[in-house]
C-alpha cells in the first residue's frame, strides 16, 4: 500500500484490498477502482503467500511429502493427503483395506461440515453479523472434537498413510460421532433459519451474481458452480474412493439463483447431505484392518516409476494432483490444481458495478482458500526467474 | 507498575497478519476468539487497523513476498509492541524450511517475543501465547 | 434471531474457563500429540526418525542420539510410530509456548 | 445566574461521567458477550483500553495534516463531553438557563463533524471513503435527530430548556411521551436515530471493520484514538439520558438537587441502550450506506411529518 501510488482524486479512487485487510485471513491483493462506491474495474493478484511446495515436494522422499501435501491448505488437508494418495496407490498398485477407505470419506465430509461451517461463519462475519460468526463458530467446535478425537489434532490430521490410515475409529467414537452430528443438525437448523432473516437476506441476496452461462465459461468448480445451477460434483460425476457404491446416500445441491445467498444456502444443504451420508457410512462399516502391515519406509522404495491424475471433491471443489515419481523414493514432479483457480476468476465478474460493501462477501462467498490457489506460480530457483502460468499453460500442464 | 502498565496487561489488542501460513493457524486464531475459548475475557480485540494494535500475531514462514510487508507492518505499530509468532512455521519455518521463496523464520530480521509451537497450536495455546507476551508491558 | 440471542443471554454460556481457573482447559483426547517424551538411555541411535520426520524437526547428535527441535515439529507422530525400540512417546502437554527459541528442544 | 455551588457540580460530574459512559459501554459489552453464549470482557475493559491507548505512542502519518490531525480528536472529546454535562447539572443542580436544547444539538454536530475531519485530513484511502459515509450517516440521521429536538420543544410550550420540559412533564404527571402521540411518534424516530449515532450495527457504516479497516479513525493512534472513543460512547450516552429526559421521565422522583434523581435517570438511560443499542447490534446485519440513507430520509421523515401533522391537529 504505497501512498504514493494512491489516486486521491475522489471520483475514481483505486481502492487497494489487501494484502493486508481484515475482511481476508490470507494476503491476496484487489485492486478495487471505485467511481463514488461504485466498482469498475477489478485486479486480482495472488501469489503473496507463494511457498514453493512443489519445489520441495520434489527434493523430499514420499513419506516425507505426503505430510507437506497436507500443509497445502489447512481447511481442506484431508481432501489434498486423500487425493495424493490415492494417485500414489495408483501407481504402486496398492489396494488400501475398504474399512480404511471408510475412515478416508468419513474423516473428508467431517472436514468438508466444518470447512462449510467456517464459511458461514466469515459470510456472518463480512456482513457485520458478529453473532451469527459466534454460533456457526460453536457448532463448529463440535466437528473439530470430533476429528481431534479421530486423528489428534484439530486442523491437520495426518491420518492418511500409503495403503491405509492411521487411527481407527472404534465402536465408542462411532457412537460419539452420530451423536455430535444430531447437536450439529439442530444447530445447523437454527443457522439457516438466520439466513431468512430479513438484514441478511438484504445483504445476500442478487449480490454477486453469476448466471449458469458465464459460470460454464470461467469453468468455475464447487459450490459456485453449484450455486448458479451447474450439476459438477466429482464425487459424482466420477466417483472414486467409497463413493462409487454410496451414490445414492447423498444427492447434489443445486440451486439455480447464482447470488451470494444461493452460494451461502448450498454450503447448509451440502452439510446436511453430509451428516447424513457420515451416518450411512458409519453403519455400513466393514470390519477389516485399517492398513497393509507393511512399513512406510519399505513401501516407498517399491513405488516403480509412473504417473498418476487423482481428482477429489474437496470442499471448494475439483481438486487435482498429478504425481510422477521418479522410482527411488522420490517425486519428478508434482501439480496441483485447487478448486480456487477457476473460482477466483469469477470474483472480477461478480463484483463488476457492486457497491464497496460487496468486496469482502463476495469474496468470501466463494470460499476462497489463497494458501492453495498460489501454486499457479512456478519459480525457477537454479535461474532465479519467476513465470506465472496463466489458466491456458495450467490446463496444459495438468 | 504505575496504572498505565497495568491497564496495558488488561487490554490486548491483536492483529493477525498471514505471512504464507496454510491457513491452520489463522483459523485457529479466529477459533481462539469464539465462544468456546473466548479471548475476550482477557480484553484481546481483533483489531482492524496496525496502528490500533497492540500485538503482532504472526502466522506462516515469511514468503519473500510477504517479507517486505510484514516488516512495513511491523514499522507502523504504535510503542509498546509485542510480536507473536504463532504455529511452527512462524517459528521456525517448519516443513517449509528450505524452500527457495521462503524467507524465514521472521525471527531472522525482526524481534519475536513469544513463540508458539505447533502445527497448528490449540487455540488455548494461543491465548496463552498472547498472555505470556504480555510480561513484556511490565 | 432475536429470540435466540436472548434465549441464550440467560443461558450459562459455553466457554470453558481456560487460565481463569488454573487446570482447566478443553478435554483431551488420548490420541492428542503434544510435546515429545523421548528416553534417552533406551535409544539405539538407529536414526529412522531422522530420515522420516517431514520437517527436519529431528537431527542426529555426535553421541549417536537425537533432538528434537520442536519449533519445527508438525507433530505428525511419524517417528513415535518408527522408532523400533519405541522410546519416543508424545505427552499431552500443549501449551509449548516460550519466549525462548532454545527453550523448545527436547534433549534429555 | 451560575452559583458556586453549580461550578463545583460540573467540575465533579466530568470524571464521573466519564467512569459512567464507559462503565455504560462495558455493559453493554459484557450483554452482547453473553448473547453470544461467552463470558466476555470485564465490565471495566473500556477503562483499561482508555488507559492503554492514552500511553501508546502517538503516530501522526507523513500524508496527514499534523495540526488538524491532532486538534480534531480533542475539539471532539471536549464537546461530547460538556455535552453530556449540561442535562446531568440540569438533574444535579437544577441549572435552567434556556437553549440548552440548541447547544446540545450543535455540540453532537460538531462530534461528529470532528470525526469526518479527522478522517478527512488523515490521507488514507480508507479514511476517506469512510468520511464520505459519515457524511452520508450524518446527513441521514442529524435532521431528523433536530426535528425531533423541534418536536418536543413545541409540545412543552415553545421552551428549549430542558428544565422547563422536566417541569412540564413533572407537573402534568406523566411523562411527555405518554401525554401526546405526536411524541409518542417522536420518541420512535429519536430511539432509531440512536444505533446510528452510536455507530453500532446496523449502521457501523463509517467504521465497518471488515470493509474499510476502521473508517476514519484508520491512521489514529494512542491518546488520540482514546478521545475519540471516548467522544462516542459519550454520544451515545448522552442521546440515552436525553430520550429519558425528552420522552420518559420519570414523573414520580422529586426534583430537589440530589444524586438519586440522576442515578435513576442512568438507569432509565441504560434499559433504553439494551434496547436500542445492544440488541441492534447483535440481531442486525449491516446495512449498504444507500439503504440506511433509505431507511432514515423516509421511515424517519414520514414518521416525524406525522408527528408534525398531529401536533398542527393539537394532539
Amino acid at each position: 500500500m504505497d501512498a504514493r501510488n494512491i489516486d486521491y482524486e475522489y471520483s475514481r479512487l483505486i481502492l487497494p484490498v489487501g494484502p493486508v485487510h481484515p475482511s481476508l485471513k490470507e494476503p491476496v491483493n484487489l485492486s478495487v477502482t471505485v467511481v463514488n462506491e461504485e466498482i469498475v474495474d477489478v485486479n486480482v493478484k495472488l501469489n503473496y503467500i507463494y511457498r514453493g511446495i512443489e519445489y520441495l515436494a520434489e527434493r523430499r522422499n514420499i513419506a516425507q511429502t505426503i505430510y507437506l501435501v497436507e500443509r497445502i491448505c489447512g481447511l481442506c488437508s484431508q481432501a489434498h493427503s486423500l487425493t495424493f494418495i490415492q494417485a500414489l496407490e495408483e501407481i504402486a498398485n496398492i489396494q488400501p483395506p475398504e474399512r480404511a477407505e471408510f475412515i478416508r470419506v468419513i474423516c473428508a465430509e467431517l472436514e468438508r461440515i466444518h470447512s462449510h461451517m467456517l464459511l458461514l461463519g466469515v459470510v456472518a462475519y463480512d456482513i457485520g453479523l458478529d453473532t451469527l460468526f459466534m454460533y456457526a463458530f460453536k457448532s463448529r467446535e463440535t466437528v473439530m472434537d470430533l476429528l481431534e478425537k479421530i486423528s489428534g489434532k484439530r486442523v491437520h490430521h495426518d491420518l492418511n498413510t500409503i495403503g491405509g490410515v492411521r487411527f481407527d475409529i472404534d465402536e465408542d467414537l462411532r457412537r460419539l460421532i452420530i451423536k455430535e452430528l444430531k447437536y450439529v443438525k439442530r444447530n445447523l437448523d437454527y443457522i439457516s433459519e438466520v439466513l431468512e432473516d430479513a438484514t441478511v437476506e438484504n445483504r445476500l441476496r442478487e449480490v454477486g451474481v453469476l448466471p449458469s452461462k458465464i459460470a460454464e465459461e470461467l469453468s468455475v468448480v464447487g459450490p459456485t458452480a453449484r450455486g448458479s445451477g451447474l450439476t459438477k460434483d466429482v464425487r459424482f460425476n466420477r466417483s472414486y474412493s467409497v463413493y462409487r457404491d454410496y451414490k445414492n446416500s447423498f444427492k447434489i445441491v443445486v440451486l439455480k439463483d447464482g447470488d451470494c445467498l444461493a452460494r451461502v444456502k448450498i454450503r447448509v444443504l451440502e452439510v446436511y447431505e453430509s451428516i447424513s451420508l457420515i451416518e450411512t457410512l458409519l453403519d455400513n462399516m466393514p470390519d477389516t484392518p485399517i492398513r497393509i502391515g507393511e512399513r512406510i519406509l519399505k513401501i516407498i522404495k517399491r513405488i516403480p516409476v509412473g504417473e498418476a491424475i487423482s481428482i477429489v471433491e474437496a470442499p471448494r471443489g475439483q481438486l487435482a494432483h498429478y504425481v510422477y515419481t521418479n522410482g527411488g523414493e522420490g517425486l519428478k514432479r508434482l501439480s496441483v490444481r485447487t478448486p480456487t483457480i477457476p473460482n477466483i476468476t469469477a470474483v472480477k465478474y461478480m463484483l463488476m458495478h457492486r457497491q464497496i460493501a460487496d468486496i469482502p462477501v463476495v469474496f468470501s462467498s466463494i470460499d476462497p482458500c489463497i494458501s492453495c490457489a498460489n501454486r499457479v506460480t512456478v519459480t525457477d530457483a537454479a535461474k532465479n526467474k519467476t513465470i506465472i502460468v496463466n489458466l491456458e499453460n495450467l490446463r496444459r500442464r495438468m | 507498575m504505575n496504572i498505565t502498565g497495568k491497564a496495558r496487561l488488561k487490554s490486548p489488542w491483536l492483529f493477525h497478519l498471514n505471512t504464507g501460513s496454510c491457513n491452520g493457524c489463522d483459523i485457529e486464531i479466529l477459533a481462539a476468539l469464539t465462544p468456546r475459548y473466548d479471548a475476550e475475557r482477557f480484553g484481546c480485540m481483533l483489531v482492524a487497523s496496525i496502528r490500533h494494535a497492540d500485538i503482532l500475531l504472526l502466522t506462516g514462514p515469511v514468503t519473500t513476498q510477504m517479507h517486505e510487508r510484514l516488516l512495513r507492518v511491523y514499522e507502523q505499530m504504535p510503542e509498546p509492541k509485542a510480536v507473536v509468532a504463532v504455529g511452527s512455521c512462524a517459528v521456525s519455518g517448519g516443513v517449509y524450511t528450505g524452500s527457495p521463496v521462503v524467507d524465514g523464520p521472521a525471527d531472522k530480521f525482526m524481534p519475536v517475543d513469544v513463540y508458539v509451537a505447533g502445527c497448528p497450536p490449540r487455540p488455548e495455546a494461543i491465548v496463552k501465547g498472547i498472555l505470556e507476551a504480555l510480561r513484556k508491558f511490565r | 434471531m432475536i429470540t435466540g440471542v436472548l434465549k441464550s443471554l440467560f443461558k450459562k454460556p459455553v466457554t470453558v474457563k481456560y487460565y481463569t481457573k488454573p487446570g482447566v482447559h478443553t478435554p483431551i483426547p488420548d490420541r492428542f500429540r503434544g510435546r515429545i517424551i523421548y528416553d534417552y538411555d533406551g535409544c539405539i541411535g538407529c536414526a529412522l526418525c531422522v530420515k522420516i520426520c517431514p520437517a527436519g524437526a529431528i537431527l542426529a547428535t555426535p553421541e549417536r542420539k537425537v533432538n528434537f527441535y520442536m519449533d519445527r515439529c508438525i507433530f505428525c507422530g511419524e517417528c513415535a510410530e518408527i522408532c523400533p525400540v519405541k522410546v519416543i512417546s508424545y505427552s499431552k502437554d500443549f501449551e509449548i509456548t516460550s519466549s525462548d527459541r532454545s527453550q523448545l528442544t527436547v534433549r534429555k | 445566574m451560575v452559583e458556586l455551588i453549580e461550578v463545583a457540580a460540573i467540575l465533579a460530574a466530568i470524571p464521573l461521567l466519564i467512569l459512567v459512559s464507559l462503565l455504560a459501554e462495558g455493559l453493554d459489552r459484557k450483554i452482547y458477550a453473553r448473547m453470544q453464549g461467552r463470558i466476555g470482557p470485564p465490565i471495566l475493559q473500556p477503562l483499561y483500553d482508555l488507559i492503554k491507548l492514552a500511553g501508546k505512542e502517538r503516530i501522526i502519518p507523513v500524508t496527514a495534516k499534523r495540526n488538524i490531525f491532532i486538534i480534531a480528536p480533542y475539539i471532539a472529546f471536549l464537546f461530547s463531553i460538556s455535552a453530556l454535562v449540561i442535562p446531568a447539572v440540569t438533574l444535579i443542580s437544577n441549572l435552567n438557563f434556556t437553549g440548552d436544547l440548541i447547544l446540545i444539538a450543535y455540540m453532537m454536530v460538531t462530534v461528529t463533524l470532528m470525526y469526518i475531519i479527522g478522517g478527512a485530513v488523515s490521507g488514507n484511502p480508507y479514511s476517506s471513503i469512510g468520511m464520505s459515509r459519515a457524511i452520508v450517516m450524518m446527513l441521514a440521521y442529524e435532521i431528523p435527530l433536530l426535528a425531533c429536538f423541534i418536536m418536543v420543544a413545541v409540545k412543552s410550550g415553545l421552551t428549549l430548556g430542558l428544565y422547563n420540559i422536566i417541569m412540564v412533564q413533572i407537573e402534568s404527571r406523566q411523562p411527555l411521551a405518554f401525554i401526546y402521540p405526536s411524541i409518542a411518534l417522536t420518541a420512535a424516530v429519536f430511539l432509531l436515530c440512536t444505533p446510528a449515532a452510536a455507530e453500532v450495527q446496523p449502521f457501523d457504516i463509517p467504521v465497518a471493520k471488515t470493509e474499510i479497516i476502521h473508517g476514519p479513525l484508520t491512521e489514529y493512534t494512542g491518546l488520540y484514538l482514546a478521545l475519540f472513543k471516548l467522544a462516542k460512547s459519550n454520544q451515545t450516552l448522552l442521546l440515552n439520558i436525553l430520550s429519558v429526559i425528552l420522552f420518559f421521565y420519570p414523573v414520580f422522583t422529586p426534583l430537589n438537587s440530589n444524586l438519586l434523581n440522576l442515578i435513576i435517570v442512568l438507569t432509565i438511560a441504560l434499559i433504553i441502550r439494551f434496547f436500542t443499542v445492544t440488541i441492534p447490534r447483535a440481531v442486525f446485519a449491516r446495512l449498504r450506506v444507500t439503504e440506511a440513507l433509505k431507511l432514515y430520509w423516509i421511515t424517519a421523515s414520514i414518521l416525524i411529518l406525522s408527528a408534525a401533522i398531529l401536533t398542527g391537529l393539537g394532539v
